[in-house]
């Protein structure tokens, strides 16, 4: 009896598995280490991290909403340099591929953290967080700006070899074209999707109920339409796709490879059940035995439209 | 740290709507001390969405309690379960009292149902120290002494005990202790640790808080729970990680 | 003791409550009208009429997900002719205001419509649906288009006195511009927000579970979506705005005008509870009598942002 | 057509998975015709979010019963429901059977859960009109019986009665009742009803289909349920408002 091949390539990028902890969801892995075996995964996504270390929003910050929750964490980080002295060697130590996502509020900045991120070995990928709806500057903007998300791939291209994730933003009308941009500019995949921007009032006092106003919808209430955005990237540009949004469970999972996506990653889950990437692993080696599929990389992009 | 599918054994209704359980877990009731808190997964159904956090309330052998009223779907969801069922149950989390420092006198205060995790704390303390409990209420029904001893009550309407806030109560009854090498320990709604944290810094008492906040993950993985931190302006603190119990002088309210 | 006046404006259009039904989630009022009593609520908005019939896309047409639904229903309906003849008589019997909502696949058909329906003095308005993401002309390419949403705007403005609402698309990166532009071109009001795309693949068989393969995202799990496109509208644009977007009760209701609605629609609800929008006119009227506000619009944009 | 709040009196089941409810509401037993349906919803939280169709399988005085199996996340949260609790039942709703015609004996037949309106059509027809059942399964325990007459079982994996399916089976005791005048009723999966239209034009035999399709309203007013007319190229039915119960030969499968 043959063993299912669970391991996937990201353009460059070699995961054992498909599965990666999303960025945010998981701060620096430490927490939730004590409940999984972080080498099990196929790679985990750190907190978006930034040149200088961010306090972030004011609370209130998380809001839970029909199937979904709201945030306006507002890139809490601890800095580059902190992470590289403080967090890199726990996760080193885990034997976890790290992929560090990056977020600026300037094309410069951008550029300087990868330059300073580029020596650590640890760090096996970038994701460029182009598209965080809760910080003022940068974020958002950069994220629904065509020509912007381009130049920030191209100048990140020019100073690493490392593999190059742009997570792309879906407040957008044509994600496809983002993804078009990044490849063109030199990125190996794209991550599909950030959260959607949203709100909510207090009907008592009328005041937004995150003191941000505005945040970022995740959970399963957007898993339709991340599916929706993967889809139309993988019709449109061939770029690896990396499937986010409300994925609770191995069916999700397995439904985003369908749609598109050559790896997945768990955002919101990990709060509610921080042992899901291990089920959902289990899962998907159940799902590959069970239907013979030797090379779980085969489901990518496989739906049958007849 | 732990997640555990936890029985529940006996459901109390200690007013309308306010309900104790004991339920089985020796991997919780074991290790988990006053002031920690667990957060419970309702539904498998991911309905509510998320875990709601709640103190422990006591500990009896390899049972713990937890004492909640109803709010929202998840407490009204939990209100409905029943004895023989599980609850998933994560923790114990975050840090809890400090109530083995020098001091002789224990002032419990509690706000509503912030009184919660005091019946664990008092046991903790019984015989050791001494307790004063004062604890109020907008009215009669939102006041419980499940598990509290030598107690003081007041209510915003005056249906029982005092009339006036607790803070009110506690400096009337404030005289008779005032000697004594004290402690405070408060939980309930944040204008009353306000008050509380004003109230030992002018007298001088140590006191320690139980905060709340809206938590997405309830283990330091989300950043949802932040709470600004006296010593360093450029600094939050996390609800539940560095809390739910902090030192009255760390925290700004 | 004073009544409550419940009644609103937008624009010229009077409404005796701020409650009405969302074009296609109650077909021409006849079967809900078994349930409710029409001539209560605000308007009915009919389903999105074209110039001739269309059959609408094949089956599999609706699917429940997390907190939504998708549809992809293909704008199936009798044509205009058909409409004049046999529905509109029926609603004017109801004594309720008809607010009738148009799709069209080119911008002459949009014009003929509104040139034939202008003349019955049953419809009290026109929504303009420029943002069905169930057709594959017009439709969504209409409502993710600025230029062309202004030209429609302007060629239907110029052939009709009645009241005109642009019903915008939720798919876009900038959805005040696009109210700006309609504002620009003579629009009465916008309503926000139609549908968000989505889509879901049968893990089993690997097709997509709607024929269509996309389809428009409903309920609960758009609404902090629908909330935050709203207060983008109100902050930016000085418009009247129908708020829509998985109200399922009156808090919903009060939510959606303290962001910024003038009004509201109700869609999904009414397939799960008929009576939906007679509980929330009750609900209304109990919470402006409850917290002594006299006039329900002057809750519109009431939000307290400090 | 009504939205009432019904009691269950009783639950029986019948197999493992298999439920049968027994409701009150004279609103509906009183109304309701074979072949009719109702939509319940579920839960007050919205989860599911939309109602879920289901035929009325049986009535006695004020009851009316349904019979599920368990498929997803609705038909689970209705199996955990308890006598006493109530549903919230829309209904009678679409076209049922038109069982007084002309004929002499029903040919009613039923692939799996496609038996649960028969038990009502069997008992309008039972002194009136002559009765053969025929009813596939899988395997032996997806047959139910209940509630039917003059039974003729097949299972795909031969466990109980012809093993085949029950298109075979039909052809195969088709000549004991060939003779005399006909109607057939079925319901079940598509691909057999598929088999039992062709079974009924080869034969030249009044049929009606019960068919299913994925609701969200079930009462006409979001077209999501459209089944091709064969008489109108340009027409969709529908299948909540113009059936589920269609002629044979209005339909394409
Ligand atoms: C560390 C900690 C310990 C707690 N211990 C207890 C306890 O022992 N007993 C108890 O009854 N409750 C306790 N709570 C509060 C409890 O978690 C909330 O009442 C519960 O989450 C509400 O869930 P819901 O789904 O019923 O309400 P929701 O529908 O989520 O909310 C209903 C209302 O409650 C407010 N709310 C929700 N969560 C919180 C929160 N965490 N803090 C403050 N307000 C909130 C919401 O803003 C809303 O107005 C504790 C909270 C924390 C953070
Ligand atoms: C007119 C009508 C009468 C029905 N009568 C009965 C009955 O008497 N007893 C009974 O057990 N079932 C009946 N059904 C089917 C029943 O409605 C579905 O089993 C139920 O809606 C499934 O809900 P769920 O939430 O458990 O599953 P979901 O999670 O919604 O779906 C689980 C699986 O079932 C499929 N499914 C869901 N709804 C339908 C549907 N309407 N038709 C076909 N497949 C569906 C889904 O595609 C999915 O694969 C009837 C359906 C219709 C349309
Ligand atoms: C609390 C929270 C914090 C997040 N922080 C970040 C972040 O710092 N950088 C980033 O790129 N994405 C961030 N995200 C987005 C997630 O990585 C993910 O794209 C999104 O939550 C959708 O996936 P989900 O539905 O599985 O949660 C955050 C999400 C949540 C819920
Ligand atoms: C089944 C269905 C059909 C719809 N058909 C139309 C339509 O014909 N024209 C239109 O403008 N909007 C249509 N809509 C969109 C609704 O009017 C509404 O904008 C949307 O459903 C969001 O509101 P809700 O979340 O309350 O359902 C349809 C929605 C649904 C669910
Ligand atoms: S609740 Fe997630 S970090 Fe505190
Ligand atoms: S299910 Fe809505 S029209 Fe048939």
């Amino acid at each position: 009896m043959n063993k299912e091949d669970l391991s996937v390539n990201i353009g460059s990028l070699k995961l054992r598995n498909p599965i990666m902890l999303a960025s945010g969801t998981v701060g620096y892995g430490s927490e939730i280490s004590e409940f999984i075996d972080l080498k099990k995964i196929g790679a985990i996504v750190t907190k978006s991290i930034s040149l200088k270390p961010r306090k972030g929003n004011k609370p209130q910050r998380v809001l839970e909403t029909s199937a979904g929750m709201l945030n306006a964490i507002g890139l809490t980080n601890v800095g580059v340099e902190k992470f590289i002295a403080e967090k890199i060697p726990f996760l080193k130590k885990q034997d976890v591929p790290i992929i560090c996502n990056i977020a600026a509020s300037t094309l410069e900045e951008y550029v300087e953290c990868v330059k300073i991120l580029n020596y650590e070995d640890g760090i096996h990928a970038f994701e460029i967080n182009v598209s965080c709806p809760n910080v003022k500057e940068g974020g958002l903007q950069f994220g629904n700006n065509e020509k912007m998300v381009g130049k920030i791939t191209k100048e990140i291209r020019s100073c690493t070899n490392k593999p190059i994730i742009i997570k792309l933003s879906p407040n957008v009308a044509n994600i496809s074209e983002f993804a078009e941009t990044a490849k063109k500019e030199g990125a190996d995949a794209v991550s599909a999707i950030n959260t959607l921007i949203g709100t909510s009032f207090n009907i008592k006092n009328r005041k937004p109920k995150l003191k941000n106003i505005i945040g970022g919808l995740s959970g399963p209430a957007i898993k339709p339409i991340a599916l929706a955005k993967i889809f139309e990237i993988h019709q449109k540009v061939k770029i690896p796709i990396i499937g986010i949004g409300g994925i609770m469970n191995w069916q999700d999972a397995v439904e985003f490879m369908i749609a598109g996506a050559s790896a997945i990653q768990l955002g919101t889950v990990n709060f509610i059940d921080p042992t899901a990437a291990i089920k959902i692993l289990n899962g998907l080696t159940e799902y590959c035995k069970g239907n013979k599929i030797q090379k779980i990389s085969s489901l990518t992009g496989s739906y049958q439209l007849d | 740290m732990t997640i555990t599918q936890a029985q529940i054994e006996e459901i109390i209704e200690l007013e309308y709507n306010i309900h104790l359980f004991k339920v089985k877990s020796p991997d919780i009731a074991n290790f988990i001390n006053p002031g920690e808190f667990l957060n419970i997964r309702i539904s498998e159904l991911f309905v509510p969405l998320l875990r709601r956090p709640f103190s422990v309330c006591d500990v009896e052998g390899d049972f713990f309690f937890v004492m909640f009223n109803t709010m929202g779907t998840g407490t009204k969801l939990m209100a409905l379960k029943k004895p023989g069922e599980f609850l998933d149950v994560m923790g114990p989390l975050g840090k809890g009292f400090k109530y083995k420092d020098d001091f002789d006198r224990a002032v419990i205060i509690g706000g509503g149902l912030g009184v919660a995790p005091f019946p664990f704390l008092t046991k903790k303390l019984k015989g050791i120290k001494e307790i004063s409990t004062f604890i109020g209420g907008r009215t009669k029904s939102d006041v419980i002494t499940y598990g509290l001893e030598n107690i003081f009550i007041s209510t915003d309407d005056g249906s029982y005990g005092f009339k006036g806030n607790v803070i009110q109560l506690l400096e009337k009854d404030f005289g008779k202790i005032q000697n004594e090498k004290l402690k405070i320990f408060a939980c309930g709604p944040t204008p009353m640790l306000i008050g509380v944290k004003e109230f030992a810094e002018k007298n001088n008492i140590g006191c320690e808080l139980s905060t709340e906040c809206v938590m997405a993950c309830g283990f330091g993985i989300c950043q949802g729970c932040p709470i600004q931190s006296t010593k360093d302006e450029d600094k939050y603190l996390l609800v539940c990680k560095d809390g739910p119990v902090f030192n009255s002088e760390d925290v700004v309210l």
